[in-house]
């Protein structure tokens, strides 16, 4: 079995659903010939043609606006925006209209895209290259939200993803993309959309969280003392989120922890934190502790270290909340 | 070269058939045969009648919010019938009924839109055109989609999308005509220019002397033509369907007309709009000289006229009648049309509706609450 | 005392502060002529002029684009999104621009604008016309969110807001427009952004809510039974959240349930229920209920009535609470 | 009138300056004196420096991510030499720090902004400029707002606002046309056409023959000049800054350049661009020609040319020294420019440096870590 990165895995899981499905077209800026700033389209046009791996014009309204009619039109357009800080020109076309494409049509009229998106710091990237929105996206009923945090993973959920007969933002953690290499299977499979998965099982504290935060947490976890035992698990899927999963794992421990990169306020956190309370209320022993970027603008680089989760901060919430 | 002109541009405004009737044959290429426009004409009249009667049932309490279509009739048809039916697709957004009904759309389906039901967006599967919208400019780029994809699968068809002018200050028209032309997509950019945007007057819309012009951006073929003119409107339309078919891309229509009513039932344009302008704008009403044109050709007298008015009448008065009796949407459609497959949560709140975890679970009975169906279901 | 209702409180203060501030600038899509689809700026054009009331092209993005170049020059604009359904166009120059203005240039410039939107459904309006998408501002860092609930609070709220320093989303219900009439004082006065008012007092449990949905829990708790004390708390600003007042309350009464019109997945109802869990853990004599939309697109107005939290709902999750 | 022509409209070009330094003395009017070009030239040889100096911090990490200027030394100096420093603003995204630069921008501020400093951003307030910004088209439709304060206030001032050629495929670059030309804004598009989008070329970015034409469809003022010629950058500036103090509002330029770098230092051009057409860019490098010139008036030779090289080295070393001797931010920085006032959630954040409730509360005490220094500070 071939050892893939994010990158790799995610091209592989692409090239392999174009060969098989000539309806799925491939958008965005810098994509083709380029092969996507971050190589994750690499060869794609050299392969499947200009028709069907299209660089655009730099108009990110416009690619998922277009998007939406060539899905609309029977063809499965898989766009990508170049970064999570340059979704917000596709904020409308994405919200207002792909999102609600089946419902406001009583299902005459389905919208299957798949929005491909890095997300998330700690990258040294320059300003909007760094933000984490998933739970704006979360909101939006209509939307499927996905995020995986390693190789494997990416390949299972993105072919589910581009199979979904709605619409689904992938989010792709860029400080992922080149940091994990793993065994990856040369042939086509699918993960569900929608669950969870436990990472490590613990019995005395859950940890949740997703995306590239999934690696902090478990680096925090080696240096834990060997006596805690902690559950950890990685969302994988934000909308749906697999509440099974948390509150069986919270229901058995008690306790819990959430981790994110996006501001504390209103984010995703908080709907994870209210899921527990309301599903296991009589079992919790500590109040959900949520781990979180802060509630100011992702800051530049040389404060991102000090602005996002890392192990010193997961381990500590970890030990207040044992001790509460 | 210090200086040298690189560009030239200029935009034609064409008209054929004038206030009075009379219509320039030379120019009238492709032409509408007389049967054509008589059958036209009656759509016209049909869709007058649905107007009127859309919007009494609105000041009745019986629908919503309605945009009366009065003043479009020629472009609309004009323009839709240069299409293919089944075939060549319809983009409309909220003031083109005459063109969705030509192409076969269940009257009532309009109907229903506007009395808060979804259903009314459910074109049937063998129409080829998008339900009303309502977020202006948006659907403009999915008229390039739709006309990429025919474009990819080698399909011989055209998009006509249908905007306002009001539509043209959007940032999507501006993307969706870049990636159009970009893409050399078969669509063609229809703007009704009515004059108004609300109460918003096309000179604050843009300070070009033109909408038409907007096209040059991209170098894209563009025409204003006069949008009262049922001939005109044929003809403009079917040019660039010819061009889109034959693989050269798209094309801009300008069609000056004029809205003879309210933005919709809740404006009151009295409020902004000189009355003067209005009157002057009533005489220009594309069914009066769509009339006199036939009656100058003996297609058409005072007895057709209120033949076709009764005839029309009767076609409206079902059509309500058809929208009224159908039986009030479901919970479960809301929830239904959400994904093509429910998760749980969702389930949940479909068979629950509810949204508080207690209400929702039914192993945490709280106070029974007398004829507390949902909480029954449940149980 | 002159009796107004919600649009006559709001006209009243931005004629008001208008007249007093010269650098104020009122624009947005018929709010000239026309004096606004709700009539909230009626009359202001003919009182101050063309150039200080401006009826803009049908251009979200450019009204709050240029609205953040008016405030970074010197300029009060006080941008009118005609419905919050349109201001998807807009999201990107509002969270990604206009909310860091003041961070991303560690305060060289700043963003002073107020940005009226009228939001919620109840008014049987089109399909776009009845969204609630408060959660999705109170999560961007940089913006504050603010929603009265009545015209008294409407006038005061909206003055600080044309006053505070950085940039206010001022959502305006529009089921409450024209359904509530009381006494606004004629002259000019203030209330603090980020504290929330405790509407009635109580004893065994603690109804939170904002906007249009205060009404409809008054409503329900007049039909509850006497021996039943619940203590109702109006939000009035999101963002800042007012946790004291909330923590204050549900200290002593040991329940809570949130009420509000945007569907429930990552709804503000999330975040509260978790600051409440933070803040009052020992103090929950049960799980933090939320009755809000469901997770499903705001349906057209047919089925609007079943969409929207309605007393029945209210009521009946105060007796869930109590019964827990 | 069937069929009649309403409106006509042409793109001009104009170049001042061939690439031989041959100047067109009769067009060049307003003319750049002997001293100016002098200082100008001068002024790009710093600027050079700073870019290759600013490439090098990058590769040995240093800095950032950096996008490199070279090739736009022309028209960002010659547009910024028609404004008046202090008055006329400049709204730049981040190919033009020569043009901010001349304005007084000290130099270390480009450095701390690719440096991931938000310092980099906070302009002196005597300076009549933004700061860089990343989200392309967003800054045109600020760049309007500016300029619209300016003509309420009755301010005899006008901007200028820098874009590439990508930016005018956004939605927000029409929007922001559509205001300016609708307000008279004394406002002016430079749209910097260096023929590439990261790798999208120029003609993936419109399918029309120029840029300029974008303007027509405001029927606003535009012209195409060539942007490696000083003078006509200065001329097409001017002369539009000049409409616009007279009243006469917005004005556009499209300045055809080339992008002589990588799109960024995360970027590698020979991905996508063939080799030959960078070659024969280099050739009209507009440095070249501008020398040329002033050596064709005896104005220059080896020796000053030597001197200014060295005398730029240092500069460019101290502005290094000055940017890399700047105390690392706080994290009090990032929570305190949130707000002129922080919220209470936000205070508790900023002291404790925590999210979790138990941390951000001193009453809950959990077991202490060594050297916890945040949570030393609360208790
Ligand atoms: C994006 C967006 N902004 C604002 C509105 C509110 N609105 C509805 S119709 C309308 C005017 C549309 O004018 P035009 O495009 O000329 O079409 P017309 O109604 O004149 O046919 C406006 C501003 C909307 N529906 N969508
Ligand atoms: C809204 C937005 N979308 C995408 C990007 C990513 N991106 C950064 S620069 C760039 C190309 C810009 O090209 P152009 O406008 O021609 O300016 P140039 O870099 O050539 O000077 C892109 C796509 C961005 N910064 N902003
Ligand atoms: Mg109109
Ligand atoms: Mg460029």
């Amino acid at each position: 079995m071939p050892k893939l990165d994010l990158v790799g895995a995610i091209n592989l899981a692409l090239a392999q659903e174009m060969a098989a499905d000539p309806r799925i077209v491939i958008l965005g800026e810098d994509v083709g010939v380029n092969g996507g700033v971050f190589r994750v389209t690499d060869g794609l046009q050299k392969r499947f043609g200009a028709d069907r791996v299209f660089d655009s014009p730099l108009s990110e309204s416009g690619i998922i606006g277009t998007s939406i009619g060539l899905a609309m039109a029977g063809m499965r357009p898989v766009p990508e925006i170049q970064f999570e800080g340059f979704l917000g020109p596709a904020y409308d076309q994405l919200v207002n209209q792909a999102a609600r494409c089946r419902s406001r049509t009583r299902g005459a009229f389905t919208c299957p895209l798949t929005v491909r998106v890095p997300i998330g710091g700690g990258i040294h990237a320059p300003e909007l290259h760094s933000d984490s929105p998933e739970a704006v996206y979360a909101h939006t009923p209509g939307l499927k939200v996905v995020m995986p945090s390693r190789p494997y993973d990416a390949k299972g959920l993105l072919i589910s993803a581009i199979r979904d007969p709605d619409p689904v933002i992938f989010f792709e953690p860029k400080r992922v993309y080149r940091s994990i290499k793993e065994e990856v299977p040369e042939e086509e499979y699918t993960l569900p959309i929608g669950k969870a998965q436990v990472v490590s099982e613990g019995t005395d504290l859950t940890l949740i969280t997703w995306g590239a935060m999934v690696s902090v947490c478990l680096a925090a976890l080696d240096q834990m003392a060997e006596e805690t035992s902690v559950e950890l698990i990685d969302l994988r899927t934000i909308y749906p989120v697999d509440i099974e999963t948390i509150a069986k794992s919270v229901s058995k421990t008690g306790r819990a922890v959430v981790v994110h990169e996006a501001p504390k306020t209103g984010g995703f956190g908080a709907e994870i934190s209210s899921l527990i309370q309301e599903n296991c209320f009589l079992h919790l022993e500590a109040p959900v502790q949520r781990v979180t970027g802060f509630d100011t603008a992702m800051p530049y680089y040389k404060l991102e270290k000090q602005y996002l989760p890392d192990g010193d901060r997961v381990l500590r919430s970890i030990r207040d909340c044992l001790a509460y | 070269m210090p200086i040298e002109t690189i560009y030239t541009a200029q935009i034609q405004m064409l008209r054929l058939l004038d206030e009075e009737g009379r219509l320039d044959v030379a120019l009238a290429d492709p032409l509408l045969s007389d049967s054509d426009v008589k059958s036209l004409y009656e759509q016209m009249i049909v869709c007058r009648e649905f107007d009127e009667a859309a919007f009494k049932l609105q000041r009745s309490g019986r629908m919503g919010t309605f945009p009366q279509n009065k003043g479009h009739e020629a472009i609309t048809l004009g323009a839709a019938k240069a299409l293919r039916k089944g075939i060549d697709w319809i983009v409309p957004y909220y003031r083109e009924n005459p063109a969705m009904f030509l192409h076969g759309l269940p009257m009532h389906y309009v109907l229903l839109h506007w009395m808060g039901d979804e259903r009314g967006n459910a074109i049937p599967a063998n129409l080829s055109m998008s339900p009303l919208g309502l977020a202006i400019g948006t659907q403009t780029l999915h008229a390039v989609g739709i006309a990429w994809a025919f474009k990819l699968r080698k399909e011989d068809r055209a998009v006509l999308c249908f905007f306002g002018e009001g539509a043209t200050s959007t940032g999507d028209f501006h993307e969706a005509m870049n990636f159009a032309s970009l893409l050399k997509a078969p669509v063609i950019f229809c703007c009704m220019n009515n004059q108004w945007a609300i109460s918003t007057c096309c000179s604050k819309q843009s300070a070009a002397p033109t909408f038409a012009q907007r096209a040059l951006a991209y170098d894209m073929p563009t025409i204003r033509i006069d949008g009262n003119d049922l001939f005109a409107s044929y003809k403009a339309t079917k040019d660039a369907i010819d061009r889109a078919r034959a693989g050269n891309g798209p094309s801009f229509i300008e069609a000056l007309t004029y809205r003879l009513g309210d933005h919709t039932t809740a404006d009151d344009a009295r409020r902004y709009r000189p009355a003067d302008e209005l009157a002057a704008a009533l005489k220009l009403d594309p069914m009066i000289r769509t009339r006199k044109y036939l009656e100058s050709k003996n297609l058409w007298d005072e007895v057709k006229q209120s033949k076709a008015i009764e005839k029309a009448k009767a076609i409206v008065k079902d059509v309500i009648a058809v929208a009224e009796g159908i039986e009030k949407p479901t919970t479960d459609q809301m929830f239904d049309s959400m994904f093509a497959e429910l998760p749980d949560e969702l389930q949940r709140q479909k068979q629950t509706l509810q949204t508080d975890s207690i209400g929702q679970d039914p192993t945490q009975v709280g106070l029974q609450l007398p004829g507390d169906a949902a909480r029954e279901r449940v149980l």
